[in-house]
């Protein structure tokens, strides 16, 4: 089965929109770090549940008209991994 | 900073003002663009500004090895290789090679190599700090 | 080990301690900071320490070697000719890395009617010359290196340290200010040909006392005069480039620096001379609420 | 000030500095910032009355401390997730390990590189593991990365890419040329782990790593805080456990390390008034006068003084690391290149 991730706890984060990107500041690691559409966007459908790349694109095209030419879910994907490398989200283990 | 932080025009959220009437339209963006820049401290700037400063070339963790072309740190006497400079070069000698100078008291070609071994220094090397702050935008 | 000469000084809300082994350089800091107020008792936040790398160059072609409570590697030591320099850079430095009270920008500051025009940008934007130009036409001057900003409050703290002017600026401003203000000249610094001006009376009397931001430039010196906005984005990360303690302070950094982005209105400047700035700023202040 | 006793005496008897004029807590900050102790001194003289200035230094000490820790625990949860694939013990080190494990000796510690133990026979994996995670070597030159890898006790440093933060990979608490030999494999089979995962040394090998760390790998710079760091552990680990005492013993000779347990004791007593008297810590040797003399060796500005003292030791430093046959060709070598050996 596909991995799952989780974002960081809500009480490690502080969100700040800016005109065109989304801050976010990191309590544990004291980093702030500039957000680009999507991954803000991934972390809002995430909530609190640990999901697939798969679960998290289908919640995103739920909630937003899509634009993209490539595939969605890879997508996520890459950028699931850009945020775990950071620490902001986790892959959960099953 | 990283280098590549996305310009404004490439990176667009759509965040509506006001009543939201339909969905909000989502950019999904290449999978190999990168979405996330993280905040780096200003060292460079402290270092730049505050500070005059110079570089060692070698640093004092390689001091006596030679500087091949590409800036790496070979054994003493390698064969085409530079020996140590002799001397410290100031941030605004450095800045200068880096536009095209050569270095003071530096053939071209060993102006180049020295250029590309400060090019290669990382966070804890002697000059880091020094070189980092020329990195800063004028 | 060789006895060190000291002063105090408190500029602003910091206190300092300049050790030096030579007398020269704090005769020249003690002419020029005459005018502050003394410290109320001896205790204070930095220690500078001006002194030879090596013993002998105490006498033979005397070197400044910068160190300190906070240090940096990489730094070249000054001839003692610049050890006035020198010691404006080790208390800098100590700012910079040491400061904690305050989100620090690199950014001059002038104040009127309690709000203050905070400009900031990279070395040989003007931001300095400019304050230091206002101050002397009806601004008062609080800064013309570090702009403080209160983390509760986000109220500007005056940092008005001696004006460090370079090279053309040093004649511009000997046009209006007289001669007395000045410092010694010192030549082919490695920051260029440098003179310290004594900021006005009003600037130092009045250095505790904080105003509003109402107005953030990036000026830049040697391009037709033409205001610009800016992205939020930009000015943010172009902010924590500006600051030397933003990531050091933490989550109280990350709320400061947020709050001042969201509240203070920002514009790009492009200017040739010091009149078409200072039109450009009035046409700027006057519209604001 | 000549030396620097004012720091001593704060840290031992905090209500002492009531009694300090203005420019007598200028020197001691300057000294308790350059012997990296102003955020210990902070939080030892929080219930003390001090000067308005002087208390706002002491706040922006703990502040920045606090900050540190929990980036500290931030870069070795780094690690964690780095090397989640390894099965292997993870065992934290010195301060990051103290903030960890929640031990005073944590309390306001200064915390630089992140410090970590594996089993030896695992390096390659762990080293890997690290930089495929992001981590790179900081050094280039060659000697210096042969010479780790033959004698040191750690990995050549790395630097993460991102984050600029350095981490040493250690596979046991002393360089493999010192002449104690503490046994690595006891380390690991004894450490305690974490709830998220990491391991810390148990109490008795903490304190002796403090100890080697003290005494063994380096010239005694920062002695000052090493030391610190042991009376505050002697305190807590003996008032948590009667049997601390007992077993110490045991394992500093597991360790090889009874007479720089013994030496780093009496200092502490000496300069901190540790309480060591449930050990048999020896008599008073001639040579603690050398020990103090160079722990105190720094002025009222925060210069470094007594530069013989200090060579001295840096000297030492160097011997007691490396047989004399090895010293010789190893100094051959740097001495060729002009420089010093790596630290």
């Amino acid at each position: 089965m596909s991995l799952k991730y989780r974002a960081a706890p809500k009480d490690d984060l502080i969100w700040h929109d800016l005109d065109s990107m989304t801050l976010l500041f990191h309590r544990p690691s004291g980093i702030t770090h500039m957000l680009a559409e999507p991954a803000p966007a991934i972390m809002e459908v995430m909530q609190d549940a640990s999901l697939t790349a798969g679960e998290i694109a289908s919640r995103l095209s739920a909630q937003f008209d899509i634009e993209s030419t490539a595939d969605a879910e890879n997508i996520v994907l890459a950028r699931l991994e850009e945020l775990s490398g950071l620490g902001l989200v986790a892959r959960v283990s099953s | 900073m990283k280098d590549h932080l996305p310009s404004e025009s490439s990176v667009q959220s759509d965040q509506t003002n006001g009543i939201v009437t339909r969905r909000r339209a989502l950019m999904m963006g290449a999978i190999t663009a990168s979405a996330v820049v993280s905040i780096k401290p200003a060292l460079a700037q402290t270092a730049g500004s505050v500070l005059n400063c110079e570089i060692p070339v070698p640093g004092n963790n390689a001091m006596g090895g030679y500087i091949d072309a590409n800036g790496k740190v070979v054994a003493a006497d390698t064969p085409g290789a530079f020996p140590p400079a002799g001397r410290n070069f100031t941030g605004e000698e450095v800045r200068r090679a880096m536009n095209g100078r050569t270095l003071p008291g530096t053939t071209p070609d060993q102006s180049q190599a020295y250029v590309n071994y400060i090019r290669r220094l990382q966070s804890g090397q002697s000059g880091f700090t020094c070189y980092a702050s020329l990195q800063m935008p004028r | 080990m060789a006895e060190m000469h000291q002063i105090l000084l408190k500029i602003g809300p910091a206190a300092f301690r300049i050790a030096s082994a030579w007398r020269r350089p704090l005769e020249e800091l003690e002419a020029l900071y005459g005018d502050y107020p003394a410290l109320t008792d001896s205790s204070v936040d930095f220690t500078v320490r001006l002194e030879p790398k090596k013993p002998w160059r105490r006498f033979i072609r005397p070197s400044v070697h910068i160190g300190g409570d906070f240090w940096l590697p990489d730094a070249a030591p000054l001839p003692l000719a610049q050890g006035l320099l020198a010691a404006e850079m080790g208390m800098n430095l100590q700012m910079a890395l040491g400061w904690r009270r305050h989100l620090l920008l690199h950014a001059s500051s002038v104040e009127k009617d309690g709000k203050a025009l905070v400009m900031t940008g990279l070395s040989g934007s003007g931001k300095s010359t400019l304050s230091a130009m206002l101050a002397e036409r009806g601004w008062r001057f609080m800064g013309d290196e570090f702009a403080l900003l209160d983390l509760e409050t986000g109220d500007l703290v005056p940092f008005p340290r001696l004006i460090s002017l370079k090279n053309k600026a040093i004649e511009t401003m000997q046009q209006v200010v007289p001669e007395h203000r000045f410092g010694p000249e010192m030549k082919a610094t490695p920051k260029g040909d440098i003179r310290h001006l004594i900021p006005p009376k009003a600037a130092v009397a009045r250095m505790d006392e904080t105003a509003r931001p109402a107005l953030l430039l990036f000026p830049r010196f040697g391009h037709a005069p033409e205001l610009r906005d800016m992205g939020q984005s930009e000015v943010f990360v172009r902010l924590t480039q500006a600051s030397t303690n933003y990531v050091a302070l933490g989550e109280s950094g990350f709320e400061a620096l947020t709050r001042f982005v969201d509240q203070v209105p920002t514009k790009a400047m492009d200017y040739q001379s010091g009149e078409q700035a200072e039109a450009l700023i009035e046409s700027l202040w006057s519209k604001l609420p | 000030m000549r030396d620097s006793l004012p720091l001593v005496r704060a840290l031992r008897e905090p209500t002492s500095v009531e009694a300090l004029t203005g420019s007598q807590w200028s020197e001691l900050i300057s000294i308790a910032r350059a012997e990296s102790l102003i955020g210990s001194l902070a939080h030892r003289l929080q219930n003390v009355s001090v000067p308005d200035r002087v208390r706002a230094v002491l706040q922006d000490a703990i502040e920045a401390h606090d900050l540190a820790s929990q980036q500290a625990l931030w870069e070795a949860d780094c690690a964690r997730r780095a090397l989640a694939d390894y099965r292997g013990k993870i065992v934290l080190m010195k301060g990051t390990a103290y903030v960890a494990a929640d031990l005073a000796a944590g309390v306001g510690r200064s915390i630089g590189d992140l410090d970590i133990m594996v089993a030896r026979d695992d390096l390659p994996v762990v080293e890997s593991a690290l930089l495929d995670a992001a981590w790179e070597w900081v050094k280039p030159d060659p000697y210096d990365d042969q010479y780790y890898r033959e004698h040191m006790h750690e990995l050549p440093p790395m630097i993460h890419r991102e984050r600029d933060r350095m981490i040493d990979v250690h596979h046991t608490t002393l360089p493999l040329t010192a002449r104690p030999t503490p046994d690595a494999q006891a380390i690991l089979d004894n450490a305690i782990a974490l709830e998220n995962g990491l391991y810390v040394m148990a109490a008795p090998d903490m304190l002796l790593h403090s100890v080697a760390h003290l005494f063994a790998d380096g010239d005694l710079a920062g002695g000052l805080r090493n030391l610190w760091d042991i009376n505050l552990l002697v305190r807590q680990f003996s008032d948590a456990d009667e049997e601390f005492w007992m077993e110490l013993n045991i394992r500093a000779k597991t360790h090889d390390l009874v007479r720089e347990l013994e030496r780093a004791l009496r200092l502490a007593a000496r300069l901190y008034e540790t309480p060591v008297y449930r050990f048999s810590a020896g008599q008073t040797q001639f040579a603690d006068y050398f020990y103090v003399r160079r722990l105190l060796a720094r002025d009222g500005y925060g210069r470094e003084t007594r530069k013989l003292t200090r060579f001295a030791f840096y000297v030492r430093s160097h011997w007691l690391r490396m047989p004399p046959l090895m010293l010789a060709r190893h100094l051959w070598t740097k001495w060729r290149k002009g420089g010093t050996p790596p630290k």
